[in-house]
């Protein structure tokens, strides 16, 4: 491996490149519209970041180990659809109060840490290619929420959800809950991936699992914990979501897998594994959140071409923190 | 005795109209099939009209069926195959999306796409004398969507309604909530809003409420799902009305395309099903609390 | 320094002195920060890599430089394959590739895809890629360090025939004896500085020795003390499926265990089989209590610790830093909830000092000198302070003045009571350090030599097989 | 990396694994209806392989090379719709007949070698993530055919088509065309991967692209090849498309780069690169076109669930031709 004589920058454009996009869309959104920075689009930007947020800081540690999860949409659906059933068939026993919120969370808790764990052990266990597992998994679990709604959607008690509103739309000191669980999610993440046990182990992985595994790294558990704490994260992340519109239906969650993957990659983690950060998932997501923001509070382009401008942006985004020599 | 095959091929349940349709559909199957045990029923669901072209070449080419009910995904893609069908000698029904050729559906059972948005239009017109500023949540972009929103837009013409936002919805929920949040921040004052579709409207209301701004005066959905329904009759002054599109119409061309089968009875023919202003006076005959829509 | 067609150059200096480097420049792999280098008396600055080999100068890496998932064979011919009309010439190709391995007594088929090769067939297969190539100008970066010296054999006999066709060939390597016997010019570095050029004739091994390391060197290797201790480890019929059988053996405290044998007698497999790194049967006691390993992570839990002969694929995290990698096997000991990234940093400053690891702490690993990164490799397994260790050819690519070191320190090591085993293809090697050696064959335990039969003519006839001649480079499957 | 006893068998099951799970769909199909192997229905499964078989032959190689291409399906959407347009606005001019047939194929294969080239030059010449270039290419052409169509379908003259529609529905001997230029497609393709010197660079940058460069081969020309080839390829693809469905929309296409993707890795190429094969791919694409074909022929299932049922057997066809130890 010949290397370049490399003279490293102190900053480097990895680092600069998304903060610079991020800031760059934040100028753009506060030109357009001076409403842009009030309290109340920052609040309603932030929490709506928070459910792809939550789960790509999963993602983040999927992929710095070397995996991939195509099913997190899916399967995020999915536990919402089973959360809202069981509630509804709980109320009846229960009545509306604070245990069949906890239950509501358990189920879904428990349902995204044994759907993880699912793909964990496909692809841990048996070995098989998580593209391929992550991929069949997004499809039963689509199906699934297709099935358990008969085709329709699942809606939350009128009652319970009136009740359970107040973990979306609450909060303390106007901060929304969906706000404080991504920080928190995200605090806890970031010191994970530098400075735990865990978030060594996956880099050493994702770079090399041969050199982990002679190292005695236990990577078929790191690995399959990986994909057990995204599933566990997809619960959270569920667990914030069904409050807000009180359903679950076959649209749920699509395409929320590219949307994490697409904010991990823009943030700086390498696709192919070995190298993470979860503060560049977080500028990664709120990137993607803020193109729709923007584009919904102008209308500078036709509706159609918002996809466009997306793609554009996550290309540019990207363009901004390439400092390696090109291609090759 | 021979039993007939009828082939029933519809979209998939990608939203909630086509969800509700979905029931409908497999509903029907279900209480012919009882009903008629001469009948058999292939009932194919597909996310794109490529896949719906696939369902129904499967189902000449393998289950050879007498009669084909079909939703399009889109009309022009389907033209060709189900005229192909067609020469095959089955019995065509057309349902809700017309094909681009005329004269190939023995039965046409549809909904009134320009009429639904005529309708809406009309009462907004009718609801805000004074004129006001609105703010519109399309759905996903395709034929529906655009006849929809040129009926609309031909209704309120000239009628001091101002159309201060249209951004798509996709017919989802959640889409329609991030949207109309941002129209919130955008606009200060907004004085109705047509969601064009009642999961729009869920999304809408939410985030509407979310928001606690009270310059909305109401949300005008449409399709008529069962909650939505409900609040209009219970006099909900958000939900001060709905614009039928029922997705039931699948269930009705099922049927009369058995019945024709099973009975030779003469069904060709089109049946429209006018969309309908459903408000607190009417609401109770479009209510079926039983539905999943 | 000048290479001259018909001469054979050796280029030697200790880890890290640059040469490597100096070979890559000469090979237009890398742009000199200045200088500059003449090919046929014209100066020349190589645009790319197809304008050194157009000139006909091709280099063997020190590193593997081959695409795992390909073939020998197309590896060989990668970039230079023969085509007959649009389509490739296969069956010439293939049989150009097995003209070219039999030259160099390499058994390995021509359609074996490379991650699936031993280390050895790997470097033969480097070897007659440049080969093939018309060179005019071959160089060399360690291309022995990975062989035995039977293989070294058929590669300097290779060599001799290029140098008397004219092709001027650079190599270097670590084992001196080699140097003497092969080359006609010498050239010494020492911290990025030539400080000897000139005609081998009159270099010793010695005087080589003294004037890369810049001190006089005394003695190889250290006092053997034979004082054991309580066993530390009893094998007794460890199968390791399709490479080694029934292997039994004890190993006490503070005895060094040596293991001879061919390259592909199954050794590193045997060793890699008790360490739960691949299936493996057979019975295991250590400190008498009989115990089931079967991952890696069990082993260490239970003191025992293996050091892989491959450090670039199984060793070291060559997009790392240092300190990742020193620390990653031990990394528990350095958390209490959280890594105590201080004690990790006071950890390598302590190891690059211990083992005279040379080069920035900020580098990554795949940018050291291939003998610091076995150094940083050695450091990082001794991090988890292992009861038992087994270190797979310990020294592979290490300068004499640094091995001198490293045996002076497995010596301290079992001096301090832990029992060793050394794996090495390097006949020297295990007869000066290891107190007692086994010889393997084909999988099997050959023999077992101690005392003063410790000599290279007992080992090498348990390795062959006593009055077989040809050599076993692979076992039979 | 871990060899295990491996007493290797002379057909591994990498290579069975695959056909095995094709043989198994079509004795299944075969038994659960007698027309399943009538020649209406063979026809039938082939020519609608056809699109993605084409586009995965294109993608077998840009993943064998280390690269990816999500923007497939978009790229033939909006290709498609160009292709319309063009024939549509050269109609009174050049009139119903073979020129006008000739100029949309032009056009097809025109704008298909641009769309690969773009991507191709975005990936390998400004060193960009193929995962993002393509995700953005992916949002951009997507956007381009919805804005082009006015949220609406674009349609071919309905004459026009009627003209046109031989390319889908007609063939010589019976055969359908689109199964002639799948079949041509495949064969020179496979010769490609296993006899041309493109084949062996595009597998050696997938298995490591820096020997590859010091090899002397010019990665970044091989690496912008498999892109160029793949947007041509779409292009052909594209070709048989329009005469099939006479329109395209923002609905076209949608979904089929995963599908490309999975048949390839089905069929057995390695999705991290390094090796690929085309007659995999080809059993890949099979075995999903199989699947949608066999729910179709029977009702034992709520088509709910159908894509549960894919799903499970993407899985499976993928556990059948494992063959390394797993995980660790
Ligand atoms: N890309 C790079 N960035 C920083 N330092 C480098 C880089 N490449 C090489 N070095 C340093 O240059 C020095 C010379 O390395 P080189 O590989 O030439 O040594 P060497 O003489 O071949 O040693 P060995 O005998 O161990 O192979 C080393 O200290 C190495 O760490
Ligand atoms: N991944 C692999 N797949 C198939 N065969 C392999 C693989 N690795 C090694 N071999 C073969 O297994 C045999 C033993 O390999 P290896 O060289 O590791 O043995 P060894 O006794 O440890 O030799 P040394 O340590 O001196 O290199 C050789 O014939 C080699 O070709
Ligand atoms: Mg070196
Ligand atoms: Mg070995």
């Amino acid at each position: 491996m010949t290397v370049k004589p490399q003279a490293r920058p102190k900053v480097s454009m990895s680092v600069i490149g998304p903060i610079a996009a991020l800031i760059a869309l934040i100028v753009m959104g506060a030109l357009m519209n001076p409403n842009f920075l009030g309290p109340d689009n920052i609040s309603n930007v932030l929490s709506r970041s928070a459910f792809i947020g939550i789960i790509a800081v999963g993602m983040t540690f999927v992929i710095t180990a070397g995996g991939l999860d195509l099913s997190v949409g899916s399967m995020a659906a999915f536990v919402a659809g089973l959360m809202i059933l069981v509630m509804n068939a709980a109320l009846p026993s229960l009545g509306i109060g604070v245990p069949i919120i906890l239950l509501g969370m358990a189920t879904a808790l428990v349902a995204g840490l044994i759907a993880g764990w699912l793909n964990g052990f496909l692809i841990t266990v048996l070995g098989i290619e998580a593209f391929i597992v992550t991929l069949g998994s997004m499809g039963i679990y689509r199906s699934l929420v297709t099935w358990l709604a008969d085709g329709g959607t699942l809606s939350l008690d009128f009652g319970l959800r009136t009740f359970y509103q107040p973990v979306f739309y609450g909060g303390i000191l106007g901060i929304s809950w969906p706000i404080i669980v991504f920080a928190v999610v995200v605090i806890l993440g970031e010191i994970a991936m530098r400075s735990s046990v865990f978030g060594r182990h996956c880099a050493a992985i994702g770079s090399n699992d041969q050199v982990a595994k002679y190292s005695s790294v236990r990577v078929g558990r790191v690995r399959m914990a990986t994909y057990v704490m995204l599933g566990l994260l997809v619960g959270v992340a569920t667990i914030m979501y069904v409050p807000r519109l009180g359903s679950a239906s076959s649209s749920t969650g699509v395409l929320w897998e590219l949307e994490a993957i697409a904010a991990v990659i823009i943030g700086g983690t390498l696709l192919k594994g070995g190298f993470g950060r979860v503060w560049g998932t977080v500028i990664g997501v709120l990137i993607l959140t803020l193109i729709g923001n923007i584009l919904n509070l102008t209308d500078f382009v036709s509706p159609y071409l918002n996809g466009a401008i997306q793609g554009l942006i996550i290309v540019l985004a990207v363009v901004l923190q390439r400092e390696s020599k090109p291609g090759a | 005795q021979d039993t007939k095959v009828i082939g029933v091929s519809i979209p998939a349940a990608t939203h909630g109209w086509a969800g509700g349709m979905n029931y409908f559909a497999q509903a029907a199957i279900d209480r012919l099939e009882e009903a008629y045990p001469e009948l058999d029923f292939v009932l194919a669901t597909a996310s794109d009209p490529g896949k719906q072209v696939n369902d129904i070449e499967d189902m000449v080419a393998t289950r050879n069926i007498d009669a084909l009910v079909v939703l399009p995904f889109e009309s022009e893609p389907l033209t060709g195959p189900v005229q192909n069908v067609k020469a095959s000698g089955a019995w065509i029904t057309v349902v809700d999306r017309g094909l681009s050729v005329p004269g190939i559906e023995d039965l046409y059972v549809a909904g009134d796409n320009p009429g639904f948005g005529r309708v809406s239009g009309e009462y907004m017109a009718s609801a805000m004398p004074d004129g006001g500023k609105i703010v519109v949540l399309r759905g996903i972009p395709t034929t529906i969507d655009n006849e929809r929103v040129e009926g609309f837009e031909a209704a309120i013409e000239g009628k001091n309604i101002e159309v201060i936002g249209m951004e798509h919805g996709n017919w989802n929920r959640d889409d329609s909530f991030t949207v109309m949040q941002d129209f919130l921040s955008r606009h200060p004052q907004i004085d109705a809003v047509w969601a064009s579709d009642d999961d729009m409207a869920v999304g809408v209301l939410a985030a509407i409420e979310a928001a606690g701004r009270d310059d909305v005066k109401f949300v005008l959905g449409g399709a008529g799902m069962k909650e939505m329904v409900k609040r209009v009759m219970d006099g909900d002054t958000m939900i001060p009305a709905n614009v039928t599109y029922p997705p039931s119409m699948i269930a009705t061309a099922i049927e009369i395309t058995a019945v024709g089968l099973v009975s030779q009875a003469p069904v060709s023919g089109n049946f429209i099903i006018g969309s309908v202003l459903v408000t607190p006076e009417n609401a109770e005959t479009f209510y079926y609390p039983d539905s999943p829509f | 320094m000048a290479l001259r067609p018909g001469r054979v150059h050796a280029l030697i200096g200790e880890n890290g002195a640059g040469k490597s480097t100096t070979m890559k420049i000469m090979a237009g792999y890398q742009p000199p920060s200045s200088g500059t280098v003449h090919v046929d008396g014209r100066e020349t600055a190589f645009a790319s890599l197809g304008e050194a080999e157009a000139l006909g100068i091709s280099l063997i890496h020190q590193e593997f430089n081959l695409a795992e998932q390909l073939t020998a064979e197309q590896n060989i011919f990668l970039g230079q394959e023969l085509k007959r009309g649009l389509l490739l010439d296969k069956r010439a190709m293939r049989a150009r590739t097995r003209e070219l391995l039999d030259r160099l007594d390499c058994r390995v088929p021509a359609d074996r895809v490379v991650s699936q090769m031993s280390n050895s067939d790997k470097q033969m297969v480097e070897i007659a890629k440049a080969l093939l190539r018309d060179t005019r100008v071959l160089i060399m970066d360690e291309p022995t360090a990975v062989l035995t010296k039977s293989e070294t054999a058929v590669l300097m006999r290779q060599v001799r025939a290029l140098r008397d066709k004219g092709t001027a060939v650079l190599f270097t390597s670590h084992k001196l004896d080699e140097v003497r016997e092969i080359a006609d010019d010498l050239t010494i570095m020492r911290d990025g500085a030539v400080v000897f050029s000139g005609p081998a004739e009159g270099m010793d091994e010695r005087a080589m020795a003294t004037a890369m390391v810049g001190r006089e060197m005394s003695d190889l290797f250290p006092a053997k003390t034979g004082r054991f201790g309580d066993m530390a480890l009893e094998v007794r019929g460890l199968t390791v499926p399709g490479f080694a059988e029934d292997i039994s053996f004890t190993l006490r405290r503070g005895e060094i265990l040596g293991i001879a044998g061919l390259i592909g007698s199954g050794r590193t497999e045997t060793f890699e089989g008790l360490c739960g790194l691949r299936p493996a049967t057979g019975e295991v006691r250590i400190k008498g209590q009989p115990v089931t390993i079967r991952h890696p992570w069990e082993a260490l839990d239970l003191g025992m610790c293996y050091l892989t002969e491959d450090r670039k694929t199984r060793g070291l995290l060559l997009q790392k830093g240092m300190r990742e990698n020193l620390t990653l096997q031990a990394l528990h000991s350095f958390a209490r909830g959280l890594i105590d990234k201080g004690a990790e940093e006071t950890a390598l400053t302590r190891a690059i000092a211990e083992f005279d690891i040379r080069g920035s702490r900020a580098v990554r690993v795949g940018n050291l000198s291939g003998g610091n990164q076995q150094k940083l490799l050695f450091a990082k397994t001794m991090l988890s302070s292992p009861e038992i260790v087994i270190i797979d050819e310990p020294t592979r690519g290490i300068d004499i003045g640094t091995k001198q070191q490293m045996y002076g320190f497995i010596r301290g090591l079992a001096d301090q009571g832990r029992a060793i085993v050394v794996i090495s293809s390097e006949m020297q090697e295990v007869i000066g350090l290891a107190d007692r050696v086994l010889v393997m064959r084909q999988g099997r335990i050959a023999g077992e030599v101690q005392g003063a039969s410790l000599t290279e003519d007992a080992i090498v006839q348990l390795a062959m097989g006593v009055g077989q001649r040809a050599p076993v480079l692979e076992t039979a499957q």
